[in-house]
């Protein structure tokens, strides 16, 4: 599963982009941030208030209970500021 | 294309014209152009740098268009984004839309720029006197958005 | 001068640009063009004739630039109105507004366009495939212009 | 008192601009517009529908009841139709 992080995530997990192995019970965006969040303290940092974050899976805006596959690309990163 | 992700600047004037030349079937073409402020809230601002999202960008850019062509009836769309390093007063987004009519023209502009506000993958930082800030979504930003999702669209 | 009454052509890229060059403090630029369409309702249009009253129309467009002045904090106003013959396709009206936000700069230029409408003294005369007609007044510009009437502005 | 007209009314009374000199009762907009429908057919056409007509008093719109006095600029023309 290729994970991609925007803006001050990429920052603080300190990579814009990884392919990642989560165990069989992660399926959901919401799962996969939780997993995420245990994988070091720059990734706990980054994950630390869930109401910060945001998701799309395969380049699409996508809640925490939307199912996330192997080949999936998931990304993170924080409320668009664009415009 | 109607929908452009780039470095470049670009030229509203130049966008207009490509959506209205040779054509009489158009009676009104709105533009928004976004620009870059030297200050923003209290701190001064000295260059600001938007990242985003290759891929999405363009996708989310070209479903909220085809959202506005369900809404309205258009003649021309363009939606243009810069990225990348910008000083104040660059020039940061353009919407275009032409129509028939003037309402048409007006409703889908601004609501082209309150879904890019909330949808589109960008993100601002801000090189300010008080440091590099990562620019917060405003709330407003969302309450503007939210206008559009309860209202059907005016008649043409 | 934020105000021009003309029978020559205008270029919007040229008068957006006018009013940002060299500026730091404006976040929004709102343009609006009018064009002629070769059709009007059932009938084909192949000419039309702009009327004015020299002098009243100046007055009546800078006084509905200042009532836009007073409602929202505008850093920047161009109107520019045609007259004299023009055909399908010609531009015949431009309006740019120029804000640090862009709610303000949307709602004045379609504030703007409305009391033009409604106040503007010019009457247009077309060249239809079913003879010269004076174009009559839409109720749906009284009502547009109405909208105005009682709303505060949004804040800034 | 120089009365200006304009599109229809124009050309129904098949001038653009002239000077009048009403009586002394014609105080009004309004009753300017009865005085001058009775100055010969094409005016009577012209104003036939006070509902079509709209005034303007020294290039300001002005309501019927509006005062006109010697020396002012009277418009009249119908629902304007820019833009």
């Amino acid at each position: 599963m290729r994970v991609l992080y925007f803006a001050w995530l990429r920052q603080k997990i300190g990579t814009g982009e990884e392919t990642v192995s989560p165990p069989a019970g992660v399926r959901t965006v919401g799962q996969l941030a939780a997993w995420l969040a245990e994988q070091g303290p720059g990734y706990a940092e980054a994950f630390a208030d869930p109401a910060l974050i945001r998701a799309a899976v395969n380049q699409t805006h996508a809640d925490p209970d939307a199912a996330v596959a192997p080949g999936d690309e998931v990304a993170f990163f924080p409320p668009v500021t664009g415009g | 294309m109607r929908v452009r992700v780039q470095r470049e600047d670009f030229d509203p004037g130049a966008e207009i014209a490509a959506l209205t030349d040779g054509r009489t079937d158009i009676g009104a073409v709105v533009s928004f152009t976004g620009l870059v402020r030297a200050r923003n809230e209290a701190a001064g601002v000295a260059a600001m740098t938007l990242e985003h999202y290759p891929g999405m960008t363009e996708r989310e850019l070209e479903r909220i268009v085809a959202q506005a062509e369900d809404r309205w009836p258009l003649q021309g769309v363009r939606v243009i984004h810069r990225y990348g390093t910008l000083y104040p007063g660059d020039r940061i987004v353009l919407v275009v839309t032409a129509s028939a009519h003037r309402a048409a023209a007006f409703e889908a502009a601004d609501f082209l720029m309150d879904y890019l506000k909330t949808r589109a993958p960008f993100w601002k930082l801000e090189d300010r006197e008080d440091g590099q800030t990562w620019v917060a979504a405003r709330d407003s930003d969302d309450t503007a958005a939210e206008r559009w999702r309860n209202t059907p669209p005016e008649s043409a």
